[in-house]
């Protein structure tokens, strides 16, 4: 096991790996801008070192601000959490150039699985369920809609480097076709600074499943389990839970066995996650692969006792993997509501600002894992993600009353987050039934 | 009003979790206001302030707090200001293990002079002062680590 | 301003959980704000009232908090003080369901009086008025809970 | 089920209890006393009334005030907590008479179990070891020494209505023996309005390790396995876990048999725990039985994944316990420290006031049962237990470094609390090895 990491993160998730390096023993050394000096987890780490203003791209996105931090305190590896550096395969060659070790896949595998278009061939070279859609990128409108004719719409055009919904546009006839063509384009150009966009598709009511896995150099792979994440907004995920409500026994162990054999394709190591789209006639298709520990990761480790960041840790440093596919269980049920600073009742906007009132749920069932405190200022540079609450329960119905008392519990003012609207969630008769896709939360609030 | 009672005042806040006090004497005002305990106020010595790397970029400039965290203080003690690392960093005083430091107490520099060389990822960046004047302290020992922000030297400007 | 006026300021802030205070003097204006939201003072009408019941052990007694929350306005008015429940139960303004109450709105009350029975595990409870005057108000209906404490009459004393 | 019930207590018992019957959907009605009119679990239950000033004499302790409370709200059911009535046989009736369910054990059992002369002869007929000692309650300092030469010493002398440590004294001689004997009988009488006292055998550097058992008006008797208690102060628990690091298989499984044993002879219903003491060779003798939910019951709910509060509504409502024997896991390792309102430094001694800094642990493994936060005024006028911080792990070594980094997160300020002192223990050599008894704190600290 390392002896010492550096943590290339802030916040929660920073939070969460100062916590998992105390718990086995390994010193951390935390990165932080000026706008997090005063973050209450830069003390539980062994050491802290400033690298830079508040604008991420001048610190946490600054690769040689990064690497000479870990550099000058002598660490053997760098976590990235998720978000920032986390896919950057660039910045997981760098590593190994100066022989510090990145937590996570090799940069081969991320490269591969962070095209789209490349995951796309190799999930059907797995034979993993793709949707219909382009082979390669799209070069022009023309052939956009003559593809788009040929697997009939809708159709979803995406960024073949993207992420987080960016990049992405459903195109229902061939005159918002043409028209998104080039949207997508220019939006991936920005976001990417790469304009591939290629074609697939589009399904409808669908679901979001995804697949936790873990893999080891040894050639050890598990997964853990499947995560159902159609509580989305614009493509991001609010609530996640597991098990996926939708999902029969046969049809989980499909999934999973698909996961595995596209992580054995992408020679893939370390935690990864493997995501689908489950349509209404309970056909799967592979959506896309994330190769970093996940946001929601908590309601796996709840179900399963198996402590994932530990084990991106241990993979990294060498130890093959002990757990056994048949000791994985899924006990019980696990939700996770992203608290985010935001005005559910003001199209999400964003608030920054100084949170005055704090009071955190507690009691049977309830983990938190949150960074803010009354009195923590909310930077309008960062994510406005200011915690995740998770329940676990026996059973579903369990979990959804915990979740309930849990957020009626919370308090965080003045300014506005979306515990709110989780509570109408939780009381929603489509929610508690299970029967959601992707589209729910906009069609209904 | 005596730089005692300031102290006093500071003292009380301290003590008992103020974050703001105004207090204004001529027709009376008085402001208290408790919370969570947060670095007060610094009294800033002189507006302006540089450092400067070549091809790197700019930290912000920022005077040095004056010794005396008051304005009556300040006026009697020289103006001093930081020159900062915009880098994360080692820190050498000198351009090779053998040679002379770029700089030392009391040495005048111009705003062009490189004081000192910060290492990060194997490069050599050469520091620039920033200011024009005279080192009156050297603030990091040769080789050791720095962080973005960090206060290097302190200078008396010309 | 003396630093000892702030310091009793700041005490009194703690001891009454005060966390802002504002004070001008000139055309007054006071400004005090506390962390958990509750009244910050009630203006006392009267040092001593009373409230008992027979074999009960009687509440604290407590004046009613004047209307009106200022000194100046609690001067122009009547001071009223609160008979208050010393058990929890339910409150019955008559001896029977077709009685007359035992006190109305300007019924004259003297120490000994009952002016209503809370009856508490099937036991009848006489309350006694603690307070010789004219009732002012009946604060609670007939055959309603009332928890410990609670404000039963406002009474005008003699 | 109940829909509306009372608790007829405080704290972080009282917000347990509240959280329970929230999420079973039970509506609640919390009493308080003048002291606690501001605490922050009140505007959690559906009702909330006041019973009294802070005296508990005048509030939480009075009958009177409480079935009142219970009858203008019309609720079916009372649950007592811990501490104050919780154990009042008296007060059980009282409920019965007044056609309220009282949630706990019939009065006829609490009786026999409360009065430990009568409970030790029970255990004798139910074929539980006791410790050598006298069959009844001992009249006369003579007897007393009689006894004692009989059996040998040290032997410890017990208020026969006992509990908490008061009324207890040991001796290691006869003439210490009659000192302490005129002692022990003025603090019974004072603490219990009963003077009686018994003798036993004084077992020195012995565990303490109770059973955790639900039992239904069905005839259903269930154990929950057993939690190790030894970490005490003046016989007051304060760090508890299970399983026990000193119990093999075969002994565990005698102490939860003879546990049954002792619960079916007393026809006992509902939660309860038998207390052993386990002797350095590995023998166990009854030592008393508590006819309530106990502060520590969360470890167990930790490794057991049963909630032990819901199942105490669900069997005094009349539901049959349908978990069976057979799938009551000890699942991973559980460890609760008593967060005390305490300055260890100084004796133990209680430090009221007001709390200014709080700031809670959280993430994975970490429970936290808490009913105080900043801006909370703790009364010297009753318990100082502000909180109970629970962990769960896959192994103890692995719940010892969570417990150890969730203490290190927690910040109580400026009360002085036992956090300092658990920490030491958590990194002590002895506790780490599981090498503890009851006397271990008191000669180590």
């Amino acid at each position: 096991m390392f002896s010492r990491i550096l943590i290339a993160n802030r916040g929660e998730i920073a939070q969460r790996i100062i916590r998992a390096c105390r718990e086995m023993g390994v010193q951390t050394v935390a990165v932080y801008s000026e706008a997090d000096r005063h973050a209450r987890y830069l003390p539980l780490a062994d050491e802290t070192i400033c690298i830079g203003p508040a604008d991420p791209a001048e610190s946490y996105l600054n690769i040689p601000r990064i690497i000479s931090a870990a550099e000058i305190t002598n660490v053997e590896a760098i976590h990235p959490g998720y978000g920032f550096l986390a896919e950057s395969a660039q910045f997981a060659e760098i590593c190994r150039d100066c022989k510090i070790q990145f937590i996570g896949p090799d940069p081969e595998s991320m490269r591969v699985l962070g095209d789209k278009v490349e995951a796309r061939k190799l999930a059907a070279r797995a034979k993993v369920p793709i949707a219909p859609g382009s082979e390669e990128s799209v070069p022009t409108e023309d052939e956009a809609a003559r593809l788009a004719a040929q697997i009939g719409y809708p159709v979803i055009l995406k960024a073949a480097a993207g992420g987080g919904g960016r990049g992405m546009r459903i195109a229902h006839n061939e005159m918002s076709l043409r028209v998104a063509f080039h949207s997508a384009q220019t939006e991936a150009a920005s976001a990417f600074k790469k304009s591939d966009v290629y074609l697939e598709k589009y399904l409808e009511q669908a679901r979001h499943v995804e697949v936790q896995i873990l893999a080891d150099r040894a050639g050890n792979a598990i997964h853990l389990w499947e995560r159902d994440c159609s509580l989305q907004r614009r493509h991001q995920k609010l609530i996640e839970e597991t098990p996926s409500p939708a999902l029969k026994a046969d049809l989980r162990d499909q999934l999973c066995k698909a996961a595995l054999r596209l992580a054995k394709a992408a020679n893939y190591v370390n935690a990864g996650t493997v995501e689908f789209l489950l349509d209404k006639d309970q056909k799967f298709y592979f959506s896309e692969a994330n190769t970093r520990i996940q946001v929601e990761h908590p309601v796996t480790e709840l179900v399963t006792g198996v402590d994932l960041v530990q084990w991106q840790l241990r993979i990294a440093s060498g130890e093959p993997i002990k757990l056994r596919q048949k000791d994985i269980g899924q006990n019980g049920a696990a939700i996770e509501c992203r608290i985010n600073a935001e005005d559910p009742a003001n199209g999400f906007s964003p608030c920054p600002g100084r949170i005055e009132r704090f009071f955190a749920p507690g009691g049977p069932g309830v983990r938190l894992d949150c960074h803010v405190h009354a009195g923590y200022e909310i930077s309008s540079r960062y994510d406005s993600l200011i915690g995740k609450l998770i329940v676990h329960r026996r059973t579903r119905a369990e979990a959804i009353a915990c979740m309930k008392r849990a957020l009626e519990e919370f308090e965080i003012g003045p300014i506005k987050t979306t515990i709110p609207l989780y509570l109408e969630i939780m009381s929603h008769r489509q929610f508690v039934k299970g029967h959601v896709d992707t589209g729910f939360i906009e069609r209904t609030w | 009003m005596e730089l005692d009672k300031v102290r006093e005042l500071i003292d009380m806040m301290k003590a008992n979790d103020l974050n703001e006090l105004e207090i204004v004497d001529g027709q009376i005002r008085i402001v208290l206001k408790r919370g969570s305990a947060q670095p007060v106020a610094q009294v800033v010595a002189q507006p302006v302030a540089l450092t400067a790397t070549e091809s790197l970029p700019v930290g912000p400039p920022r005077p040095a707090p004056a010794p005396e965290a008051t304005a009556a203080a300040a006026e009697d003690k020289p103006k001093l200001v930081e020159i900062i690392s915009p880098i994360v960093g080692t820190f050498y005083a000198a351009p090779s293990p053998n040679a002379e430091p770029f700089v030392e107490v009391d040495s005048p520099v111009e705003e062009n002079n490189v004081v000192c060389i910060i290492e990060a990822m194997k490069v050599m960046n050469e520091i620039k002062s920033g200011v024009a004047g005279t080192v009156r302290k050297v603030l990091v020992a040769n080789g050791s680590a720095v962080e973005y922000g960090q206060a290097l030297f302190l200078v008396e400007p010309k």
